[in-house]
């Protein structure tokens, strides 16, 4: 099992014939992704590695059957494909770009939620279940079939989390990166509810940061939560008033900040971690935990 | 983007709104009344600093300007002089529009009590109306708002344009915020926005044709470090003016997390540098974010990269071509991992910098020679 | 309300969409060259009905149009003529903004294969777009219908105004449907609405300024008998004009109820009322439903009422009053049941009515004493 | 226990100070129902029977924690009190009025969907729950508490069912009327979900009629439901072509009329019906077959 994607998603990149899009092609057919067909208006009729690219979204989910899309198109043409994306019942949606203007996010989070479609960004990387699909920036070689599930604001502090569960020996079951801008689709807590419910993941680790309310409602949602979570936020020194890096990363209010969402998690239950590389073996011991109390 | 008062308000009256007669020094505005001379400073303690003058003539009104305009109001440096009638107001209210990041949309904030803080007014005299992203304003949330501004006293018909234009500004300016205290109620019944303050969405420029016409530079909360790294297409954050580090990583949230380990590890950092996809992408802004580094003078530089779809081999080769262009007088420490790093970790050792696989041991490297904070 | 033709091409072109040039007879239209004859009335198959007729002539027209006018074309008198100029169409498309009642939204209906009846096209030549509620059309919407139109052919530009605008008719005149079928491509580019079939929604009729030039009376699908019960305010339904029983009910979910029960008894019903909340409330709108309904002369008026709100005994008073003022007469069978209907149903018999509190009695009487249809 | 309202249920009557509020406001008091206060702009301050009329919904929420609305404004004025009373928080809401122009129940079905807003109507008499709240036209005193649970397009129908019921002994635990217009917010599949998960609710009555495909969407409901559901559906003998009264209720494609109906809803397990008078002993039938299973 995985969750946002598997073996049966069918993915279109939207923005297929620029020079991200021709790239990410090339990645994913050689990582065996279930990619079907690319997007890009006016282009419809040619071809990128074989895939056929097409005029819209209506007609690449009308021919091809896609429902999931990697939105790879400047920022400020990412509003309209979304929203295209969704209208055409594309449920999953990634928006790579960075510097999307925060109006246009707004619209994007607003109609994703109206009409039931999962969006990850916009700044996001993606989501990938490794040996099944790849709809994100991460490498698939770095990552193998396991039970823990990773979700993560930032795509390079995904890198080092699971580079330290590589060190254990630990896979993954899927990994879902939201976004760094201050408006993003899908928050941590309903991407907790589908660990929660799939069977493979075992652990799930969140990854956040200062700034927004995300992580406050994910630990809300932790208190209910029977599979056990492994919470690091980053930004605990960051200088306060400045963006750091992430245009949502931002000191604010107290409960905002790293205090705040740490103790909110662990209140709810979670194992806070203080350093990003203390989560690879928090997440070792839980496991081993756990297999200690099912075979006594 | 954050506008000084007078840009403010020169967007407002764009969009239709009434703002007082008003001129930035050393022009004056044609006004045969009572002056108020209004120092352009970014800060809402303008008043407690000494930057609100009132004169009787032109003349006085001159003079103070002059005067003003050189001065240093608390922090600020005072970057312009506005000056505009002085109005007669039978009532201060407040009124925004405030992004949300949340909730996810633009809300109005308005209260019948301006002209001090929003955050010193009581909740029970705050009303939040939330403008849902799909549907725009209702009028009967403009009505809602109006009534409330209104409170009983006045006809809230007055404040139904005010409202739904303020909300046109916010949308056709990409505004993150946009607010009135105090909007000024005149005895004859007028309304006017008395104060602006206006944050624009930087990443909507592209969309906007609005020029600021009073200086930007004063507004900016950038150092001058931060700001040439910034140039170079990279974000830089500086920390801590006197510290002795500064970490230049491939990406914002690694960023973050590097800077928490480097001040928990008792180091003193100058600056964390977060490289971003396009700097990553090509040499020339590689070369630019290096020779910022480099002016600075960092006793230690630490480069943590962690890149599993760009090439480490190519990125190194960047890194010491960069280095031999304007080279890094201090310690190099590299963490370098990810795709073709073994190649790119022996192009930086021949560099002479101190080069590893994994963050543990780049860390040990740093604090081991370097001067750690006491009492860490 | 279904327009003709006529009014229905004056409403597109109102918005700015093309149309030919055109006058309802006896005018004629300003035209030199070749004109089409073109009988008004609300049928699909008007062209096989003999109902389109091409003229070289102005004189020959204006003999087609007064001899067309007078004719009866399938089951519709000829309401009005229609005379335009005969256009040259390289391609016929099809064109259409339909209201979906289970989907909630007005959905855009397109096929590059026009001019036969939408029916007859292969579903896979048809793009049904819907467009939603709360956002209203994109820009990729209306540019992905504009090539679905163009079918590789043409340029998809041309078409994007059209569907633009046939959206601003729906959405501005409160259509459940507009029709361009065919939408005509002319060799030089042009796009022309060169039918029209628009059904407008009544409820929408107080906002909305149209007046209809060509007569309604024609296109009207109501009986005299449904019309005056209407013009009282309550709803008739005309069932079987040779019906003996006419039931009046008291709301509509039960009236068609009421029709299920008369004729699995095997009745003969010529007509079923729907009272409705109006005419319940007031004794002007019952007394005219009555009249109407005694006009009729039904062998068996059959009433059932059931009303908890409502009062019965009032609601008896009304009836007797009605009965006095236009007398039924045939039987009158009656159920009375609700709020004081004990007063009610005492008022009744006296009125002569055979009357009953519940539904099975009442039936049992109408089928006892009423003929009963053969193999029921 | 009940489905959309109970005794909790705060109810704001939108209009109070009309005719038809001004009634509905003194039967709903003689009822006991949960009554707090009424809507009409320009009218804030005033009193209807003692309660408190607010110039907005948003008003009305603030101060009463409202969260029902009986919508009883002229046709024309519907749109905008229900968008307002959703927009306040109002959750559950009947719009009373006949002859709403149908782009306005389009707009406002879409809103309470988007938004998560139960909105029975255009054109519908409402729900009730007896004994403890009424947000309807329906007179309380003809039901009583019981274990049937009623969903009906029609008012008048309605009421005929419950005297059926009632020839029986049997009373309901809530009564939703959905409305006769084309375009209504709720249809009947959500409401039976509600009574399938209400313990009190033992069986559950459909009453539809042709047209639309509401009946349709609750057989496929109906498939998974235990609760069992006793079905009729009104206008097998309706002419073509002609509208019954209900704006809704026209012969359709053939799976819309009552044959198609009919069979969809006997094929997914409906105890189906094909006269109103047939309905109480249908219920008694089964409550007497599910008691004697479960006390053998």
């Amino acid at each position: 099992m995985a969750i946002l994607i598997d073996a049966n998603t069918r993915i279109v990149i939207q923005g297929m014939t620029g020079v991200i899009g021709r790239n990410l092609t090339q990645r994913l057919l050689s990582e065996n992704s279930p990619l079907v067909a690319g997007v890009s208006p006016g282009r419809g009729g040619q071809q990128v590695e074989g895939l056929p690219v097409f005029d819209s979204c209506y007609r690449a989910v009308r021919e091809t059957g896609a429902d999931a899309s990697f939105v790879s198109v400047p920022a400020a043409r990412a509003r309209d494909a979304v929203m295209e994306a969704i209208d055409a019942g594309l449920h999953t949606i990634v928006v790579y770009a960075e510097g999307v203007p925060v109006r246009d996010a707004v619209e994007m989070r607003a109609y994703a939620r109206y009409r039931g479609a999962r969006l990850l960004g916009p700044n996001a990387a993606g989501c990938i279940s490794p040996g099944l699909a790849n709809l994100s920036d991460l490498n698939a070689d770095w990552l193998r079939p396991g039970p823990v599930g990773i979700v993560s604001k930032s795509g390079t502090l995904t890198y080092e989390v699971i580079d330290g569960l590589n060190r254990q020996g630990l896979g993954q079951s899927s990994v879902v990166c939201l976004g760094g801008d201050p408006v993003v689709g899908m928050w941590h807590a309903p991407v907790l509810e589908l660990f929660e419910a799939d069977p493979q993941t075992r652990v799930a680790v969140l990854v956040g940061e200062i700034g927004g309310r995300s992580e406050l409602e994910a630990a809300a949602f932790i208190q209910r939560m029977k599979t056990p979570v492994v919470a690091y936020i980053a930004g605990r020194h960051a200088p306060a008033g400045k963006r750091m890096g992430h245009a949502g990363a931002l000191m604010g209010r107290p409960e905002e900040n790293v205090p705040g969402k740490q103790a909110a998690l662990a209140e709810a239950g979670a194992r806070v971690v203080d350093s990003l590389t203390q989560i690879g073996g928090a997440v070792r011991q839980i496991l081993k935990a756990a297999k200690l109390e099912s075979f006594p | 983007m954050n506008l000084l008062e007078c840009d403010g308000k020169t967007l407002l009256a764009r969009h239709g709104l009434k703002i007082p007669n008003g001129a930035l020094w050393p022009r004056l505005p044609d006004h045969a009344g009572q002056l108020v001379v209004k120092a352009q400073i970014p800060s809402g303690r303008r008043g407690a600093l000494g930057g609100i003058l009132f004169a009787d003539t032109p003349e006085q009104a001159r003079a103070q300007a002059e005067n003003l305009g050189r001065q240093r109001l608390g922090e600020h440096h005072v970057a312009a002089v506005y000056v505009e009638e002085r109005l007669a107001i039978a009532r201060e209210l407040y009124l925004a529009v405030a992004l949300d990041r949340d909730a996810g949309c633009q809300t109005v904030v308005s209260s019948p009590d301006g002209g001090m803080s929003i955050e010193e007014v009581s909740s029970a005299r705050i009303l939040k109306m939330p403008i849902d992203p799909l549907t725009g304003p209702h009028a009967f949330q403009l009505a809602e708002v109006a009534r409330f501004l209104a409170d009983g006293a006045t006809d809230p018909q007055a404040f139904v344009p005010v409202v739904e234009t303020l909300l046109r500004v916010a949308r056709a300016e990409d505004t993150e915020l946009v607010e009135i205290n105090p909007l000024a109620l005149l005895p004859d019944g007028r309304v006017l926005a008395a104060d602006a303050k206006v944050v624009l969405d930087d990443n909507a420029a592209f969309r906007r044709s609005f020029e600021p016409e009073a200086t930007l530079k004063a507004v900016s909360a950038q150092s001058a470090l931060e700001r040439t790294i910034g140039q170079a297409g990279a974000v830089g954050v500086e920390v801590d003016a006197d510290g002795e580090v500064i970490a230049v990583v491939s990406g914002a949230g690694l960023m973050m997390a590097t800077l928490d380990l480097l001040k928990t590890a008792g180091l003193r950092v100058r600056c964390v540098v977060d490289l971003g996809g396009s700097v990553l992408a090509g040499g020339e802004g590689l070369r630019r974010v290096f020779e910022a580094v480099a002016t600075a003078s960092p006793k230690v530089t630490f480069l943590n990269a962690f890149m599993q779809t760009a090439l480490c081999d190519e990125f190194a080769r960047m890194l010491a071509g960069a280095q031999e262009a304007s080279p890094l007088a201090g310690r190099v420490v590299v963490r370098l991992k990810g795709r073709c790093a073994d190649t790119g970790r022996e192009i930086l050792k021949r560099q002479g910098f101190e080069v590893f696989e994994d963050l543990a041991p780049a860390l040990d490297a740093l604090t081991a020679q370097t001067n750690v904070r006491e009492g860490r």
